[in-house]
Parts: structure tokens; sequence; C-alpha cells
């Protein structure tokens, strides 16, 4: 009943803070917070019990842990949850940043506090929702559950332009979403007229014999949806206008999990559903990241709104995600479950930073801002630390993932890895310019503001921690999603034996004989 | 006994009834218009007619008398809304226009 | 006691971490003892180590200790762990003592900052992350060092974060190493998918077997590498960071810009020796950077008139020499150059610094003068670093590794007489430079009232590094004056020893007594032009060519303004011009599109029924006439 | 008998088309009941005596009446037919006599190319069209009483004499009574 349990805890707790939110301000937010520690507690100890028990050596088509009963047998519909080292990953990540989610609206929310964080506590579900979903019409359920309540929550607590920017976001991710509900009918239509069992099991659709074309259209539409969730280059200008209308909440959210969404779905549906279209699309996908990297870098670079700015940022790391899950080896496809988690720490981080300079000067805009490190001197350190993990910093957590995408990668394709590190220097420029315009050069607005409060700090304080833990301590994650990246790539092995051995330096074998002779130099 | 093909009568009945469309079209008088669309009903009830004349059989009648009622409504209530038009909005003008 | 490696990077950790988290509440004392006490107790370990080392070395001269597993994933593995061999020990030796100078130092010289504790938490930072990038027992180990030092560059550099061009120069300095790293960093997959690993040790023992000399990938790999040295250690064409660099606090330039940072490039090359040795282009390729480099920067330092900008240009300059002694194959001639130039660089950096503190925070060195009377130990420490850079011959240090390499690079392995001469060259051009700062700084009129007299905490680091610079030479004598190898015997463990030697005695002598010669008669032209005669100077400069050519070389023979229009702007302006992001226009285009169809139909909905009956008409036709047409 | 259709239908066309044309609205009923009695000749023709009885009853009869009386008690003078002449003499007469044209033209060209058939010519007396009615088409007998039930509610509803109400969309400042 863990799974259960992880979705249905915070939808109650949503209803609950809606209903106390009627006769009390502070009532919603304890319980909303109550409600996420419970959460962060369930999904630790299912964590730890994961790497403690059989967890690591899961076999293919093996799950930790699986709840499944008919929902509409009618249809083939089931209810059907299950995780493994991957989902687990995320539904701690779901609740840490929930957590802090929670914790940053507590004073910057003063409005219809009880239906913000039910909102916030519905999408937090709907997510954990989507990270354990292996029915696929279960699956596109949470994926809208997760849509509307942001869309209210960008729409409600927004900033001045917030209505063109959640409507913007809606279409988007609406009109993406549709196109994955087109392929997923349509597989379960072919699947079932195969076999004559109609039914939305993704256990059971995997094996699925699609006719290499049609599964390209299909393939094309799951990349649709998750690529504007992603969001992929050519599709993922809402993002920065849905960042920049967001409360602080809603960006984390968003940057952090949301966005986590598309690239989860990249690596449970999209490539084990269509390995063979997957790997034709490879390489468009890998330039589509590359290009990603590279030009919302610059486009960052130009951003005068720091949200903006941190937004951009945003397409860009989720360009090495697309690389790395198109490159689809071991290597880059852990990498790219490190940058989805150090991505969701980091960028998270900035926005609550960016938030929390925003409520005390209520402006974003950098050419006014600057100086603040006199000011504010602990709220400037913070922002140095998430800046310098914005920007690959070893030691903190993307560098570890940006390492392995582009490792992984170049076992691919040498130019687009080469091409893909020019990232790096971008993403330096522009976390420089940020730390620039804002906390160093002279404070010419003399603006005053009180530094962090205990609050902010133990926000900030477990996002440094949790960067650093990340960043020098990998191997735990990178243990917990090691098998379940295994056994996905166990599905498709068939389309992609070979290619490694092809780009192997021929004389490994040579190597392997004389490691042997290794003891110091002549 | 008459010598009369049914493509005759329908031709003449769609004459008439594209008098009444021409009607509908071109009048501004919004009483005109009302007697346009009569001349249109008129002329469908004609065809309907004709078309049970030729396989002499009473369901053409039986439609056109529907038509009848139809039309007999319609004028009613027609002729009830332009008096409510007329009395609310006293314009100088004598009859109402829908312009 | 070698057990105890680990400590040693993590004194220098928790240092900063105390000062981070409590260096506003703990006040300045504390948080200098902190700072210095941390570095010292490190100093204290690396010694230690150092002598059992010499006394008793670990098998295999060569010491790893795991702390544990960084990365694994798939066939990638990196741990975190210390590699110490002859090599790392020198320079972990180097950070660590010299470090320990310049943080005594810094005590004085930083004490009316306001950052007081956050100047000593980024130098501890840095002195941390310097020992994990020498005793990284991995490349990947050696990266995050390489990194680290590369933030606390930038955070140094713009430690007085209040003016905007301090600022720049930091960026400046990150981003451009950065465009080296981003080779290195291609260089390390090209490395891993050869190898199979970082692990240094098993690359250098593996390549040999793997690669046959001149193989294409190490031909790659190493010259990827070098990227990645050149950026770092600011050499041709990444050189431009490093004068601006001096924006920075002066301890900062002495430790970060002069003594260690910039050296870890020399490091990464004598680290990766093996691969470099199955790579002769690389090898070539390294040794012409490194003699370009000498000359652009020697050339550059002839005209700059703030002093740590010269001491910049010359450490680019002496850096140059470094590479090209790695580059023709005579490797601990470069390190061993590398330790002697952290010495007496980092004495003439302090001592820079003690004039400027005595000078109102003047930096511009004509606008100084006659201060050897007023600053006698500056002036005796100043002077002692300045013969050692200008390798004045006999009695410095720096005679000994420069001569080393200067010969070298005739007769090393990859020598040739065109290095040669432009090593002599150089050799000229430093002593020239080198002395005019000296005659202008500390002889002629007083200029300015000393504002501030250096204390023993601005004396001892400068007696113990002068010291060093003087006598530190004579544990590894040339061949024709003593022969003494101590160093290099110490480094036979770690880097291949010279297969040189094929030119005759006469000839090295000849060049030993052509360097020495040079050296004074340079010295000599710096007096005359600077003291005696600065008539001459100024006359020249007046002219149309003279000016143009004192503007060129203070500007660092235009490279600046180069980059500035090949990469900069062109970025700057891309970026800025597409700052609404175009991509965006096509979706704002949809809307749009539908709001024009708007506006089009919106003229057919009148409240006319006669109009909306000839449209319906005109539907009916249009629907018949295909039914008529079918 | 064949003349007297022919006649009977040229009557009602024309007789249409004046309808159509008039400016004064008692000249264009008084052409539609001319049209409307021709039409019931031709129904008399083809055998259909009962519908042309209808016709002239109830068409010709009452509904023509019922649009005569309300002409009078609007109140109509002279002013409203200059007015109709004002208007007719606009353009706005071609484009949809053009259309209209076109679409008679079609329709008469998928007329004639259909098959076709001379009439029946069998008289379907009253009696045979009332058992029809009231057992075939029952439902759609009480259909149109249930319609003329409404249309006579709705008539007589919307022709009352109200309170003069302004919708909220019309009202002006102060137009309010």
């Amino acid at each position: 009943m863990t799974l259960t349990f992880l979705f249905a805890w915070l939808i109650l707790g949503g209803l609950l803070a809606w209903l106390a939110g009627r006769w009390n301000k502070e009532a919603p937010r304890w319980i909303s917070l109550g409600f996420m520690i419970v959460h962060l507690i369930v999904s630790v100890r299912l964590w730890i019990s994961f790497l403690t028990n059989k967890g690591l050596t899961l076999a293919q088509g093996e799950w930790f842990l699986m709840e499944k009963s008919p929902w509409i047998p009618q249809w083939g519909i089931q209810y059907f949850l299950a995780v493994d080292g991957l989902s687990i990953l995320l539904i701690v990540l779901t609740s840490f940043l929930g957590l802090l989610a929670v914790a940053c609206s507590w004073k910057g929310i003063q409005e219809r506090v009880g239906f913000f964080f039910f909102n916030l506590l519905w999408i937090l579900a709907g997510i954990s929702g989507v990270f354990m979903a292996l029915d696929l019409f279960l699956f596109y359920f949470f994926w809208e559950i997760m849509l509307i309540p942001l869309y209210f929550l960008i729409g409600i607590w927004g900033h001045s332009n917030r209505i063109y920017a959640t409507i913007k976001f809606f279409i988007f991710t609406q009109a993406s979403g549709l196109f994955m509900l087109i392929s997923i009918l349509a597989l379960y239509f072919i699947h079932g007229s195969q076999t004559g069992h109609y039914t939305f099991d993704y256990v059971e659709l995997l094996g699925t014999q699609v006719s290499p074309k049609i599964a390209f259209w299909l393939m094309l539409g799951f990349f649709l949806g998750f690529g504007v969730k992603l969001p992929a280059v050519p599709v993922h200008t809402w993002l920065p206008d849905a960042h920049t209308e967001a409360p602080t909440a809603g960006s984390v959210v968003l940057a952090g999990l949301v966005l986590k969404a598309g690239a989860y779905g990249f690596i449970r549906f999209l490539m084990p559903l269509f390995p063979q279209a997957g790997k034709e699309f490879a390489m468009v996908a890998m330039i589509l990241g590359i290009i990603g990297i590279i030009y919302a870098a610059m486009v960052a670079f130009a951003q005068n709104d720091l949200k903006r700015l941190v937004a951009y940022t945003s397409v860009s790391h989720m360009g090495f995600v697309l690389l790395g899950v198109f490159a689809w080896n071991q290597l880059a496809l852990q990498g790219a479950v490190m940058i989805i988690l150090s991505h969701g720490l980091s960028t998270g981080a900035l926005f609550i930073l960016v938030g929390d300079i925003y409520d005390r000067l209520h402006t974003r805009d950098m050419d006014k801002l600057g100086g603040l490190w006199s000011v504010t001197p602990r709220l400037g350190g913070f922002g140095m630390v998430f800046a310098l993990a914005s920007l690959g910093l070893p030691g903190l957590a993307n560098f570890v993932g940006e390492f392995l995408v582009l490792l992984g990668v170049y076992q691919v394709s040498v130019p687009i890895a080469a091409l893909a590190t020019l990232g790096f220097i971008a993403s330096t420029i522009y976390s420089l310019w940020m730390i620039q315009k804002t906390f160093f050069g002279k404070n010419v607005n003399e603006w005053k503001m009180p530094d962090a409060t205990p609050r902010e700090i133990s926000i900030y304080a477990a996002l440094v921690v949790a960067l650093l833990w990340l960043g020098l301590f990998p191997n735990t994650v990178l243990r917990t999603s090691r098998q379940a990246l295994k056994n996905l790539q166990q599905i498709t092995s068939q389309y992609f034996q070979g290619s490694k051995e092809a780009t192997t330096n021929p004389s490994v074998e040579e190597l392997n004989k004389s490691r042997s002779n290794y003891g110091g130099l002549e | 006994m008459i010598a009369i093909s049914l493509n005759t009568g329908l031709i003449i009945a769609s004459i008439m009834f594209f008098t009444g469309l021409i009607g509908v079209m071109i009048r501004k008088n919004i009483m005109f218009m009302l007697i346009s669309i009569e001349i249109m009903l008129n002329a469908a009830g004609l065809a309907f007619v004709f078309a049970g004349a030729q396989h002499g059989q009473a369901d053409g009648q039986i439609m056109f008398l529907f038509i009848l009622t139809t039309a007999a409504a319609e004028v009613a209530v027609g002729l009830a809304l332009i008096i409510q038009f007329y009395q609310n909005l006293k314009r100088s003008i004598p009859m109402l226009p829908i312009i | 006691m070698y057990d105890l490696l680990w400590l040693v990077p993590t004194f220098p950790f928790l240092g900063f971490l105390i000062l981070a988290i409590f260096g506003k509440k703990i006040g300045k004392k504390l948080s200098a003892v902190v700072g210095v006490g941390s570095i010292g107790l490190s100093a204290l370990i690396t010694i230690l180590i150092g002598i059992q080392f010499l006394t008793n070395p670990p098998e295999g001269h060569a010491f790893v200790q795991t702390l544990w597993t960084w990365i694994a994933a798939d066939d990638f593995k990196v741990n975190i762990a210390f590699h110490l061999d002859a090599l790392s020990m020198v320079f972990a030796f180097v950070v660590t003592f010299v470090g320990f100078w310049i943080h005594l130092y810094s005590t004085e010289y930083m004490a009316d900052d306001e950052g007081f504790s956050r100047f000593f938490a980024y130098m501890n930072l840095f002195v941390g992350a310097m020992l994990m990038l020498v005793m990284g027992d991995n490349l990947l180990l050696l990266y995050l060092g390489w990194e680290g030092v590369g933030l606390c560059s930038y955070l140094l550099i713009g430690f007085w974060y209040r003016d905007p061009a301090n600022g720049y120069a930091a960026r400046k300095a990150f981003i451009v190493t950065r465009v080296g790293d981003a080779a290195m960093a291609v260089g390390l997959f090209m490395l891993f998918y050869s190898f199979k690993s970082l692990n240094i040790q098993e690359i250098l023992s593996v390549a040999p077997h793997v690669w046959s000399p001149g193989n294409k990938l190490a031909v790659a790999s190493t010259l990827l590498l070098l990227g990645g040295a050149v950026g770092k250690s600011a050499q041709l064409p990444l050189q431009v960071w490093l004068p601006d660099a001096m924006a920075g606090p002066t301890p900062t330039s002495a430790l970060i810009h002069a003594a260690t940072m910039v050296t870890a490039g020399v490091y990464l090359i004598a680290r990766m020796n093996g691969i470099y040795l199955l790579a002769p282009l690389s090898m070539t390729a390294v040794a012409i950077v490194g003699a370009a480099t000498l000359l652009v920067a020697g050339f550059a330092g002839m005209a700059q008139t703030d002093i740590k900008r010269v001491l910049a240009y010359s450490t680019v300059s002496q850096i140059g020499y470094m590479f090209l002694a790695l580059g023709v194959g005579a490797w601990s001639a470069g390190v061993f150059h590398f330790m002697i130039h952290a010495f007496f660089k980092a004495l003439l950096f302090l001592a820079a610094g003690a004039i400027i503190l005595a000078q109102h925070h003047e930096q511009n060195m004509f606008k100084m003068g006659g201060l050897a009377k007023a600053l006698p130990v500056t002036f005796w420490t100043f002077l002692i670093g300045s013969a050692s850079l200008a390798a004045l011959p006999l009695i410095t240090a720096g005679f000994y590794s420069k001569d080393a390499i200067i010969w070298y690079a005739w007769s090393g392995p990859n020598g040739s007489i065109y290095l040669w001469m432009a090593a002599v060259f150089g050799a000229m051009v430093t002593a020239f430079y080198t002395f005019r700062m000296v005659f202008v700084t500390f002889f002629g009129e007083q200029k300015m009232e000393i504002s501030h007299y250096p204390t023993w905490r601005v004396h001892i680091p400068l007696i113990a590094l002068a010291f060093f610079a003087l006598f530190g030479g004579f544990i590894e004598l040339p061949g024709t004056l003593g022969h003494l190898t101590l160093f290099s015997d110490f480094m036979k463990s770690a880097l291949p020893v010279v297969e040189g030697g094929h030119h005759e005695v006469s000839l090295e002598i000849f060049s030993q007594v052509l360097t020495a010669v040079l050296a004074l008669v340079s010295i000599f032209v710096a007096y005359y032009l600077y003291l005696k005669n600065m008539q001459i100077v100024t006359n020249f400069t007046s002219t149309k060519f003279g000016h143009g050519l004192q503007q060129f070389l203070l500007s660092g023979l235009g490279f600046d303004w180069l980059y500035e229009r090949l990469f900069i702007r062109p970025y700057v302006w891309l970026s800025r011009t597409n700052k609404r992001d175009f991509i965006d226009f096509f979706y704002v285009f949809l809307p749009w599109l539908a709001r024009q169809f708007h506006y089009l139909f919106k003229y057919t909905q009148t409240g006319k029924v006669r109009r909306y009956v000839v449209g319906i008409v005109f539907g009916v036709l249009v629907s018949i006439t295909i039914v008529v047409i079918l | 008998m064949t003349i007297l259709f022919y006649i009977a239908a040229l009557i009602a066309i024309v007789a249409s088309i004046m309808v159509v044309t008039r400016t004064n609205i008692i000249h264009a009923l008084l052409y539609m009941v001319i049209s409307l009695l021709a039409t019931a000749v031709m129904f008399f023709l083809i055998g259909a005596p009962f519908i042309a009885a209808m016709e002239i009853i109830i068409y010709a009869g009452a509904i023509m009446v019922l649009f005569v009386f309300v002409v009078m008690m609007l109140n109509l003078g002279k002013q409203a037919v200059e007015q109709e002449k004002r208007w007719l003499s606009t353009e706005g007469w071609y484009f949809p006599s053009l259309l209209s044209l076109i679409l008679l033209l079609e329709i008469g060209y998928l007329i004639v190319s259909g098959q076709t058939a001379p009439f029946n010519g069998r008289q379907i007396p009253p009696a045979e069209v009332g058992k029809e009615l009231y057992s075939t088409y029952l439902i759609g007998v009480e259909l149109a009483a249930i319609l003329l039930m409404a249309g006579i509610i709705g008539a007589y509803h919307l022709a009352r004499r109200k309170k003069y109400v302004v919708h909220r969309f019309l009202k002006t400042e102060g137009a309010e009574q």
C-alpha cells in the first residue's frame, strides 16, 4: 500500500489544507508541512529499504514494489503502480523538493492560502503518480492531474503577466499531451488487434511489434509529449514565460519536478516502447539537445530578468538530459538521471533564491540589482554556491551528471560530445554574469534588505548539503538507478548492440593483457 | 388526364422557391421578408404535393399539411414579434426594418 | 605517517568551512588563527611526510590512499584517492609551504579589510583544491581540483567586488580557463575510451602497450590536455587573463597567480609525461607554445607601468620556460624551475605588495621611486627575488634552474637551436624588465611618503622566501659546475630521465657564459636607460613609432583587442539580439494568425439577417455546385 | 387541362415575382393571395382537391388575412411606400439574384437530368388523406398540434401590450422612465 499511500496521502493533505484554509490562514501551511514531512519520511524509508533489501538486484520485469488491480476492465485499464530504482529516486526528489516548495511559500502566499496548498499538494500527488504508474492510461491520468493544479497555481498566484503565461503553458503541454494520448491509443489498438488482448499495461505493451514506419510516428507522438515538458529546444518557449510569472513554489515544482516527468517519460516509455524508432531518431534528438544546450545558454546570458535567466538555464541543462537519453548507454543514462536530480536541486534552489530577493525588493531586473553581497552576504554566499552548481563545478551535483552524459555520448558520437562540451563554457558565462549583476558591483540603488532568515537558511542549507552530497557521494544514487536502467537497456538490447563495439578502441584486449603488468613505470 | 411530367412541376416549384429566396435576400422590410418566406414554404409544399401525385399516394399531401401548420405557427409568432417591436421601439420610420 | 596524507587537504577544507560559516562571528583574530593555522598544520604534515619520503620511500616510490569510491557507473569508476610520488610531493610541498608564508603575510596585508575572514576562507579553499589537484590519483579528481582552483582564482580576483572592473577580470579569468578546461574534458573522454580508466598511473603504465609512438589518439588527447594546461597556465593563446587577474589582492597574486595555480598546467603535462612521450608532435607543440609565450610575455613585460602587471607578464614568461622544458623532454628541469619560480615569484609579489601598501595602494611604479632606504628589508628581498628572476649567474637559484632549461632547449631530446635562441633571448628580456622595475621602484628620488611600515608578519615571509630564492638552487647544479643532481635524482622515480647530452661540454659552457653575459648586459642597459639617462626612453616614446610600440606592448601585444572582436563581441551581440528568443516568434505568430482570421470573419457577423441568408445560400450553392460537377 | 395547368403555373410565378417587387405591402399581400389561388388550381388539376381547398381556406383565407390585419394595425401610410422605394432601388438586387439564378439553374439541371415520368393522374380523395394522416402520421399530427398551441400562446404572449422595458444592453443614460 506504500505506493498508493504516496499519492493518496498528498491528495488527502491537499483537501484538508483547503478545508482548513476556510477559517485559518496558518492551518494550511502547517498541515501541508506535516503531510510533506510524512511523505518524505515514507519515501526515504522506501529508498533505504530498497538499498538494503533485494532492490539492487532486480531482474528485468521485476519491480521492487507493485500494486495491481483492475480499474476499468472492459477497456483493459488497470490500476498498476510499481517502482524500481529510477522511480524511487524521482519520488524522493519529489518529496524533498515538495517540502522545500511548501517551506518557501510560507510567507510569500497570503491570499487564498488553503487553495494554494491544495493545488501545490495535488501537483505533487500527480507527479508522484506519474513516476509510479505503469499503466499507460493511468500514467496519462496522472500526467493531466499534475497539469491542472499547476495551471491554477500560476494563474492565480503568479505575477503581472500571468494569464498569458498560463494559457501558453497550458496550450503547449496540453496539446503535446494529446499527441502522446494519440500514440498511446494507437499502441493500445495495435497491440490489441495483434494479440486480441486489449490492454494499457506497460509491461505487456513492451514487446508490441509495430511496423517501423508506424512506430516512428508513434514515437514522435511520445517525443512531442515528453519533449515539450522537458523542454527540448524548438518547443521550449512556454517555459521562460511560465517560470517568470509563476510564484516561487510554482517555479520550484515546475523546474524541479514537472520537467523531470518529461525526462522520466523518455527513459521509461519512449525508448523501451520504440527502441528501433528511437534509435533512428537519436541523432536528430541529440542535435536538438546540443542546440538546446548552447542556444538556451546564449539566450539566458542576454536576459535581464533573473527568473527568465534561470528558466533558460533549465532549458540548457535539459539539453544534456536529452543527449543522455538518446545516447542510450549505461553511462549516459546514469548521467541523465544524475542531471535530473541535480538540476532539480540546483535550479530549484536558484528559483527559491530569486523568489526571496523578489519578495524583499519587488524587482527581478538585474539592471536594477547589484551589490547585494554587501547587504546580504548570506544570500550571496548561497547564491554563489547554487550558481556554481549550475555551471557544473566538480564537487557539486551537476558536474557528475554532465560528465557522465558526455562520456556516454562520446561513445556514440565524438563530434556531439565535443560540441556539447562547449556548454561548459556557455554555462560559465551566464552563471558568472548572473552573480556579477546581482551580488557584485556597486549597490547603485542602495537596496536595503534583511539577510536570510532562519527559515530561508535552513532551506538553502538543505539544498547545499544535498548538492554537495550528490557531488561527492553520487554513488548512492548511481547504485540505486543502475539496475533499473540496465533492465530498460536490456529491453532494447537487440537494437543497441554493436554500437559499443564499433567505437571502442580495438586494442582493448591488448590493454587488458598488459594491465596485469601494471606496477609503476619502467 | 393531365400530361405533365414531374420534372415540370418541380421546376415550377423551384422557380417559385427561388423567387421567394430572392425576396428574402433583397428586401429590407421584415414584413416583406416574412411574406417571401411564405412563398418559399408554399413552393416547398408544392413540390411535395407534385411528388405525392407522381406516386399516386397521400403522403405528399400530408407533408403539405404539416408545412401549412408550420407556416401558420411561424406567421403567428412572427407577426406578434413585429407588433411588439413596433410598439416598443417607437421609431419615426413606419416599419421596423432589419437592415 | 603516510596514512595521514588525507589530512593534508582536509585541514584547508576544514578551515574553509569554519571561516565560511562562522567567519563573521569569530572576529578577525580567530579567523587569522584558523586561516593560517590550517595551512600551517597542512604544511607541517606535508613536510613530515616529505622527510619520511626522502628517508624511507614507500614501495615503488609511490603511495596511494583511497578514501571512497566517487563515481562508479558501468565500466567507469573513479575514486577519491590520493597518490603521492616525488612529483606530487614537490608540488604539495610548494603549495603548503609557500602557501603558509603567504597566509601569514596576508594577516597583515588584509588586516584592515572588511572581508578578512572571507579572504582567508577563499585562500584555504584554494589550498585545499590545489592539493586535490596535485595529489589526485585519477584525472577526474585532478579535474575537480583544477576547477576548484579556477573557482578560487575567480573569487579572489573579484574579491573587491564593488568595482565592476574586478568582476570583469575575475570572469575573464574563469571563462578563459574554462575554455581550456572544456578541451581538457574532451581529452579525458578520449583517454577514458582508450584505456577504460582515468587512473593516472594505469594510463601511464598501459599507454606504451596500447599506443605506438605517434598514435593519432595519443596526439589528439595530449593536445587536448595541452589545451587545458594552456588555459590554466596562461600560455599562448589563452594568456590574456593573467595580467588582468592582478586586480585581486596581492597575496592572491602571489599564491595563485604566480606560485601555484598557474603552474597546474606544468604539473598536468609533467604528470602525463608517459603519453606525451608517445606523441612527439604534442611535445613539439608544448615546446613551441612555451617558447612563443616566453617571448610574447617578455616583450609585453618591458612596457608595463603597473608593478604587478610586470610581475604577471614575467610569470607568464617563466611558465613559458617550464613548458619549454617539458616540451624538449627535460621533465625534471621544468619541475625544478617551477619550484624555484614559486619561491622567487611569491617573494617578488609579496615584496611588491609591501611596496603597494607603503605607497597608498599605488601600483604605478613610475609614481614610486627611492624606496630602497625607506624599506630596507623589502628592498633587499625584492632585489634577491629580482636577481633570481633575472638569473644572475652563480649566486641565485634562478640561474641554476633557468640555465638548465636553456641548455636542454638545445641539447634535450626535442631540443633545437631555434628554441635555444628563443630561450636565450627571453632570458635577456627578462633581465631587462626585471631590473627596469627594480631601478624605477627603489632608486631615484622618493616621490611619495611611506604610508605603512611593514611589521614582522611581512618581513618573516619575505626573508624566508628570499632564503629559498637564493639557495634553493644549490640542490641541482649543472654538469659544468659541480654536477649536483639531488633534485633530479629525487624526481627520477616519477619523471623520465633526460636522455640528452649529445652536445659537448664546451657548448654547454658557451651557453651558460653567453646567458650570464647577456643577462648582465641587459641589467646594465636597464640601469642606463631607466636610472642614468631616462631622457632616451622619453624621447623614444614621444615619437610616433615609439608611442605606438609602447601602446602595443602595454596592451600585451593586442591579444585582448583581437579576442574582443573575434569572440566576445559576436557572442554578446548574438545573444543580445536574440534576447526575445526568435523561436518564440513562431509561437507568437500562431495566435496572431488566429487573431487575423478572427478579424477576417468578424465582418461576417453583422446582425443583418439578409446577409446571413446570402451566406447560407452561398454555402448551398457551393455544395450543390460540387454535387453537379461530380 | 394541361393548358390550364400551365396558365395557373404562370400566374403563380408572376404573382410571386410581383409580391417580391411591390413597394406597397397591401399590394404585395394581394398578389400573394393570387399566387396562392393559382397554386390551389394546380393542386386541383394534379388530383389533390383536399389540398387545394386547404390552400385556399388556410393559406389565402387565414394566414394572409392575418397579415392584412397586422398591416392595418400598424397603420402604415405613404411614408412606408416611399421608404420601400428607396430601399429597393439599391444595388442590393444583383448579387442575391445572380446567386439564386445560378442555384436555380443548377437545381433545374439536376431535376432535368433525373428520371422523368408523367403524373399518375389518380385523384386522391380527402378520405384517403385523412386516413393516412390519422394512422401513419399520427405522431406528426400530435406534434403539429403542439406546435400550433405553442404558436398561439407565443403569439398571444408576444403581442400583448406591455410596459415599456428596454433591454439592459440597449439602455442609455437617462433613458430610464
